[in-house]
């Protein structure tokens, strides 16, 4: 065809001039701009929007974001060992196929009878997800781990009106950053303090001397991380919750999910509230666009009552069938406004849809094969560098899935290394140098089920010739 | 009417499929070499951290899987296979195939958020360019896609509100932000979220807009800000935005224009030439990016230049040759999520504005204007059905529309005819947020993706449960019909002791799921 | 009994959709300078050649356009949505989506297929694998996958077997195939089309299998071939079957296995130990490759040593490290089909064999067998339903059976249980191919993806039926009730004024379409 | 998890031990030997079939085929000029998803009643291939062009009961050769002779005279292509038909029809049965996997009476909605065996669905423009190359998509051209250099809508370093 602007496009039946100008006609104008007069002159753009001209054609359309696509270099391509809260699992395609439904993609807030599946999906997610936590209480999930940790942190101070929270330095700093927004409202009213916890150096655990130290009356909760940002796993659970609870504190966990196959859920060393990230349950990592965060609790109506996500219900239907909805609606903005908990909106229902086709896939032996391959492959890379001169591992051995490498002893910078092993078409471990000044040249390396004995091999001799 | 049923699959809940040794997918197994030159996993687990018994999730083969996930695919009506133009706030459009199969390319779906910047050149120079777009359509600098919602883009607007004050030394003096009722309940409940108090301005009961006067009477050494919808949730365009605006900077505030539903607006009015500091869209709605069962989202938030300081890190730059990943911002205010937000959906909005360009951009707010005129004039001759708020005055993108005359006349109100409407085969109608002021209401929004054919099956869904609540009142009040299931007891929701958020928590307060057991 | 209901649409036919003007996708624009430096279009086409009006195809917009046929897909009842063993004879299996992951690939669907060989190393990696692995599965030497069919493979087998005859120059005196009722209706069809007289031996009307001293009479200087099912679509196994074949050698006759349904047999039995020259294989059945709506397929055809000369070009070789395209086999049949045939197909059932290895097929073949032994003794127990030909015997992969008991009793037949048991949400069964020497039958096959508990409720939805005949005959006889459409008017089907096999016919036959014009 | 051969396979629900021991047992048996001696022994395969190891991990599996697809070389890396009865056209997105529906992917051949949305569809494709044609009976499509061209002269055959079938020089000799399979029965019954008919080395135009001359009273059917193989556009068909018919024979013809929004459907100069291809129709080249081929006639009872395929026809239901089955399907294979005409089988469904999503995207304008835009592009192309010294181009101007280029100027050969264009990332045009010695070294270039300035302008450039 030959370049013009088209009237109609594609996507815009009514955009074909006839049936405009008989819907106008209809609602009794001539023309468009005769509606558009109804805006206030001032107010309206007086020119056309400086924007590139369009590509109507889908080929063409196509082509050209291929093209700025590909500029892109792939972890399928890249042998990948970055993670730090975004990590790279298999998705099996039964997980693709479900949540690229058309049914579900499109679907948005429908109700109890005209989105039925995603209901039941929905509640499939919380049921499993309860399993997996050995909780009664579980919600929709919220935008990611750290939203999740800021609405537990709030429900746990709503909840007993204190204002401080203990959180331990091994933590993100990108999800540290997001509480702070959610807690510290400064000297706005709502304000929730953030205390840091130390860490033990040798072994990444919480230093429970200066955790006693903090404790206090004014503690709303503790929020400890296992495995931690590093990747560590924290034994001290229990002694953690004696403490916390000791001082009318909530104790709040975050996880990662597949661990729990050979980890115990928190709730049997203490924890209260559950959170963390569902994006190793079959979600893509969609340059972190798959990540979304769970909250949990035990079945108590003053935990349900500070929710501020949705909490999907089952409940009977008038011919004995289940249907599903809200349970405590009223709690939701959407109900009383400002009054609500918190707030809720739009967050990443499509990827609840996929963990909990995921969950299913895996079943209780799948997700304990999953954490044993994990484990042992992760150990296995720790071994082999570690074996390096030049190279130390730290927090060994007790770590799940990631681990620190630390190059102070090749005096290099974890820049330099990561340069080389990009150049090998290897994405180094996460340079924790400027979070964690105090582990020196250090990087976090995630290994998972993906990364076979080869690929591991290959980041060993690569690193090798890196410190070289 | 045509002739219409959901499908009815009466799938179990998944908790009771299958059987024992069943499983629906392999794990990749551990070489030899690893086997042996590795202990054993509890070596490596601290034993109090083992996991004891293995979690009761259902084991399932591959097949049964797929087959109860297509099937309640199937009982979701999603947009694209329904006239869902009763969602009024919502902007339920078509979402381009196209638009999917490039999210779906390894050149998005397998890129880690840390890379190198020189691995994600492609990704970058898409955000970066999209923030033009966006800036032009806006006119607002800069624009940050981190939050993964409207809400949570209405929560950073008010944490730059907040940031701003802070650094101008005015908090806690500055702790009013002001909005209206008709605005949407995130623009409250939000700033409530980040520490401010609330003041609601409610609409003229005469115009449906807020009361200029009411805001002047507001406005005070407290105010720190105005988040305000516009046009509201009844479609209509608040003419004297730019007065409001100016009020409340007079007042030393900050004012965020909530423009998540912007399908109206394209090329036609933006929040520059409104005075706004900050505002922020939906890209899940009127940037097409589909709703995918509520998100992955994004409510990008774009500021004045003044402001941008303070935006989320990190922002993308360019230098004329490399796209960067800029995190040195020391007034930033951090993080609002995690990495760079739901790039998916920037990815798939970049495509669909190249596909447009900035005549189709106009033809999409214009035809939305048409839509939605069109369907009023439908609808209001239905009896029973009246506009809420000035009859002559033009709507934007949606109206808001009372069945208050039909339920006083019949006793069918507006949860009964969105009940009912499903069993025509359209999603049930969105009818209105709370609190109800316009009684018994429902808020269409017919945007440009519903053809004229569209709107008229629609109106006549209306219209004929309108009539039907007449002669046949008992069919719709216990509607659905022909649904995939039957009215629900929703008293059950709100009973501590009924409720179940989990099939464990349903077992232990029934006992035994009543269904019987046939896992087909 | 789970309650079930199809989805009902009630969609219109395409050709009354949309409106003028609209369009469903925009095609790339002419370059300005292609546009200058050519002229214009007429010009390249002579003046008769010239389409003077244009197709009266619909002018439909995308979002209704996809909103159709997503429909439509719901109004079709996969495989993968239900439980699809009624469809003996057709293996209806789980088609792996791992498998439809690759097939999507650049790296498949966008290869032409005669680019360099060295630019596809990798697909043809594949099927020269494949090929290796389906000749240890048969015990054959190689195989052709160029057939798009099952039927396409038999007729390239009667298309070897003319060819063979032909070399040696026995034709036309070697006219006749040989086969059996039971075997495949393509195994009679397709040699007839490539020239034969066809002679078909009857089973014996105790043992279900074709009659030895049969074979015996009707062998003779005229026997080209045999061509025969086994197991037949009774699914009993014919233990003779080298005897069978034996007394074709001895006529100077070639012998092809139909292996079809090979599902019961994978590692178990091959066409080499029964003495066969060649075999086929529906790849789209036992090797879980996808029925498509039917299609693409491919009846892979393997061969004894001595025939590979005559094979279709190419075939694929191997070097020691590349693979090449043989097309220098002076002896070769040529082409069956274009290019390779679909190789789709076989890489999928590469994919698929990758994933079972030896044991995982053998327990393919051993849960098949257990399954349908399984469902005979479910099915037997039901009153009106009887196992044809020895109730002893085990049958391998399907079974067929008589409702004649039920007919007499009830007059409800098998045709209107099989329109019947779509009200329960599982496809229609497949009868039997004819003639019906077994009076009123069905054929289910309940493939090695099935659970024990599909196929409990697959016997209990056939004996609710046969219950139902007897208690209320006429609901049956007037199903389906619960489906996307009643029963039709069936006679229209074979008369002249009345098929319409295209919309245009349509109108000009009923004139304008009866239904509503209501488009959404 | 650790390597042993699982027992459970997730494909396989009944390979639980426990499952299949409950169920030998309910069937009578101790062990699955005791059913396999129901076959002779010497029947039985006595040992392990001797295949690789499994790949159970779908991880694992996709690893490995997808590190052997990608030794492949896709033509969207390289730029492809190959045609030659399988191109490369834009597939819609539209199409991928409706192609890709699970339940359009694994129906088969389900009936009426639960296979509704299948049926329509195909009453669909025949009805919008109706249009295209003028016809008003389409069949379901068979395998591919060569079948359904070779059951058109089969059903010409049984029609008039003569046994010869004239046919132009100028066809793709893969498909003369699918013809001769199914035509030339040799000393068996119901053999068909092929004749065939010369060209005008200049013009690629049916010589007329020698078809006049070959035709005769045997002569059952002529089969024309219009474009043909060599992209050339036959103007003459009336003038053939007139011959054909004068002769008592059936005109047939083969036709790509994504010309049709340009070229008149063949009814129009006489064609009484036209076949041809739709894999241009929106469905992917899958190394010519996607190739399917049609057949349609007048709707005359004389035609219908001899189609081998599938027609499905529209039908009323007794509430007065639509319904679809079989027309005459007692002419088929399944009805009657050896006496069916021909037969059919597992054919093309899917590419027939995609094919109809595809004319409803394009409508009538888009068939019109997809037209245009290759035949401009297509003589453009040509237009350049031909300005090449040591390049000829032949059959100009009368050409849609495809047209011959000759080196034979240039000194080199088409292998030579090909190689070094491959060295550059680009698929020549499909050498002819044997099927048509006339032409010399002469290469068919197929060029589409995908096809933009730029790519053809890389081409010329490429193609002129190539031959100097
Ligand atoms: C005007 C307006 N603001 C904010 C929101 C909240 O957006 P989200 O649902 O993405 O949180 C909505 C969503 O409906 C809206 O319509
Ligand atoms: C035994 C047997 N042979 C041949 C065929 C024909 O295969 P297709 O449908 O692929 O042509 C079938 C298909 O059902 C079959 O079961």
């Amino acid at each position: 065809m030959t370049k013009k602007i088209e009237h109609t496009h594609p996507y815009i039946p009514n955009s074909v001039l006839e049936v405009r100008q008989e819907m106008l006609r209809d609602i009794g104008f001539e023309n468009i701009q005769e509606i558009l007069n109804t805006i206030p002159k001032k107010l309206r753009l007086n020119r056309s929007l400086n924007l590139p001209d369009p590509l109507p054609s889908e080929f063409d359309l196509k082509k050209h974001v291929s093209e700025i696509l590909s500029k892109n270099k792939s972890c399928t391509e890249y042998l990948n060992f970055l993670g730090a809260g975004c990590w790279q699992h298999h998705v099996p395609a039964v997980v693709d196929e479900i949540a690229h439904r058309s049914e579900f993609v499109t679907a948005y807030a429908g109700n109890t009878y005209s989105d039925l599946g995603k209901w039941q999906t929905f509640f499939e997610f919380q049921s499993m997800m309860g399993e997996l936590l050995e909780m009664d209480a579980v919600s929709l999930p919220t935008f990611d781990w750290g939203t999740a940790a800021s609405f537990a942190i709030r429900m746990a101070s709503r909840m007993n009106i204190k204002k401080e929270v203990l959180i331990p330095k091994i933590i993100s700093p990108g999800r540290l950053s997001i509480i702070k927004n959610f807690c510290n409202t400064g000297s706005l009213s709502g304000n929730i303090d953030i205390k840091l916890i130390d860490y033990d150096p040798e072994t990444g655990l919480i230093d429970l001397q200066d955790l006693e130290n903090k404790l206090s009356s004014n503690t709303s909760s503790v929020y400890i991380e296992n495995p931690s940002y590093l990747g560590t796993i924290e034994s001290q659970g229990d002694e953690i919750a004696r403490l916390t609870h000791n001082n009318g504190a909530e104790l709040i966990v975050g996880i990662d999910p597949i661990s729990l196959g050979l980890l115990t859920p928190p709730i049997n060393y203490g924890g209260d509230i559950v959170c963390g990230e569902i994006q190793p349950l079959g979600i893509h990592m969609n340059y972190g666009g798959g990540v979304g965060g769970f909250i949990a609790t035990r079945d108590e109506p003053r935990y349900i009552a500070e929710y501020p996500t949705h909490l999907v219900s089952i409940t009977d239907t008038i011919d004995g069938g289940f249907g599903f909805g809200y349970c405590t609606h009223d709690r939701t903005l959407y109900a009383v406004r400002e009054e609500g908990k918190d707030f809720t909106g739009t967050t990443v229902g499509l990827w609840t849809i996929a963990a909990a086709v995921y969950m299913a896939l895996l079943g209780p032996n799948g997700i304990k094969e999953i954490g044993h391959t994990i484990i042992k492959r992760s150990h296995y890379a720790e071994k082999i560098l570690s074996e390096i001169n030049g190279i130390e591992t730290l927090f060994s051995p007790y770590f799940f899935k990631e681990f620190v490498v630390n190059f102070d002893s090749s005096g290099k910078t974890v820049n330099d290394v990561n340069k080389f092993l990009l150049d090998h078409k290897i994405f180094g471990g996460k340079e924790i140098v400027k979070d964690f000044p105090e582990l020196g040249q250090s990087s976090l390396y995630c290994v998972t089920e993906i990364h076979n004995q080869e690929d591991i091999t290959r980041l060993a001799e690569t690193l090798n010739q890196a410190i070289k | 009417m045509r002739k219409y049923h959901a499908p009815v699959w009466n799938e179990p809940i998944i908790m009771e499929m299958g059987h024992k040794g069943e499983r629906g997918i392999a794990i990749p197994f551990i070489e030899e070499d690893i086997q042996k030159s590795t202990k054993d996993a509890k070596f490596y687990i601290p034993n109090k951290m083992i996991r004891k018994s293995p979690p009761n999730i259902p084991e399932i083969s591959q097949p049964h899987i797929l087959r109860h996930y297509l099937r309640l695919s199937q009982q979701t009506l999603g947009m694209a296979l329904n006239i869902d133009l009763g969602m009024g706030t919502c902007t339920m459009k078509h979402s381009p195939l196209i638009n999917e199969e490039l999210v779906k390319s390894p050149y998005f779906a397998e890129i880690h958020p840390l890379q190198d910047e020189n691995t994600t050149q492609g990704i970058l120079e898409i955000i970066y360019k999209f923030n033009r777009y966006i800036c032009e359509i806006s006119g607002m600098d800069e624009f940050t896609f981190q939050p993964g919602g409207g809400a949570l883009g209405i929560f950073t607007n008010a944490c730059l509100i907040r940031k701003y004050h802070e650094m101008n030394n005015d908090l806690p003096e500055r702790n009013e932000i002001i909005t209206t009722l008709f605005s949407h309940p995130a623009d409250a409940a939000c700033p409530a979220t980040a520490g401010f108090k609330i003041i609601t301005l409610y609409p003229n009961s005469e115009t449906g807009l807020p009361d200029i006067e009411a805001l002047k009477a507001a406005v005070s050494k407290h105010t720190a800000g105005l988040m305000i919808t516009n046009p509201e949730d009844t479609g209509i365009f608040n003419p004297m935005i730019d007065e409001f605006v100016k009020i409340i900077h007079e007042a030393g505030g900050l004012c965020a224009y909530d423009q998540a539903n912007s399908n109206a607006l394209f090329g036609i009015t933006r929040a520059k030439e409104a005075g706004f500091d900050m505002c922020h869209f939906n890209i899940h709605k009127a940037f097409s990016s589909p709703h995918g069962c509520m998100g992955p989202a994004c409510g990008a938030v774009g500021v004045r230049k003044e402001l941008t300081e303070f935006l989320p890190v990190p922002i993308v730059t360019f230098d004329g040759s490399k796209y960067h990943l800029d995190n040195d911002r020391p007034n930033s205010i951090g993080k609002m999520r995690e990495f760079m937000g739901n790039i998916e959906t920037i990815l798939r909005a970049y495509s669909w504005i190249m596909s447009m360009g900035p005549d189709g951009l106009r033809t999409v707010a214009e035809t939305s204007i048409i839509n939605i005129n069109y369907l009023i004039k439908k609808l209001t001759k239905i009896r029973g059905v009246t506009l809420a708020y000035p009859k002559q005055n033009i709507r934007l993108d949606q109206a808001r529309f009372s069945l208050k005359e039909l339920k006083d006349e019949t006793s069918v109100g507006t949860d009964d005819v969105a009940r009912r409407i499903v069993d025509f085969g359209v999603q049930e109608y969105f009818t209105s947020h709370h609190p109800w002021i316009v009684q018994e209401p429902f808020l269409p929004e017919p945007c440009e993706t519903y053809s004229k054919e569209d709107i008229d099956y629609w109106a006549e869904i209306i219209r004929y449960t309108c009539e039907e609540a007449r002669t046949n009142p008992e069919t719709v009040k216990t509607a659905p019909h022909n649904q995939t299931i039957k009215k629900i007891n929703t008293k059950a929701l709100n009973d501590p002791n009924q409720w179940a958020l989990t099939w464990r928590a349903y077992i232990k307060k029934k006992g035994k799921s009543k269904q019987e057991h046939l896992s087909p």
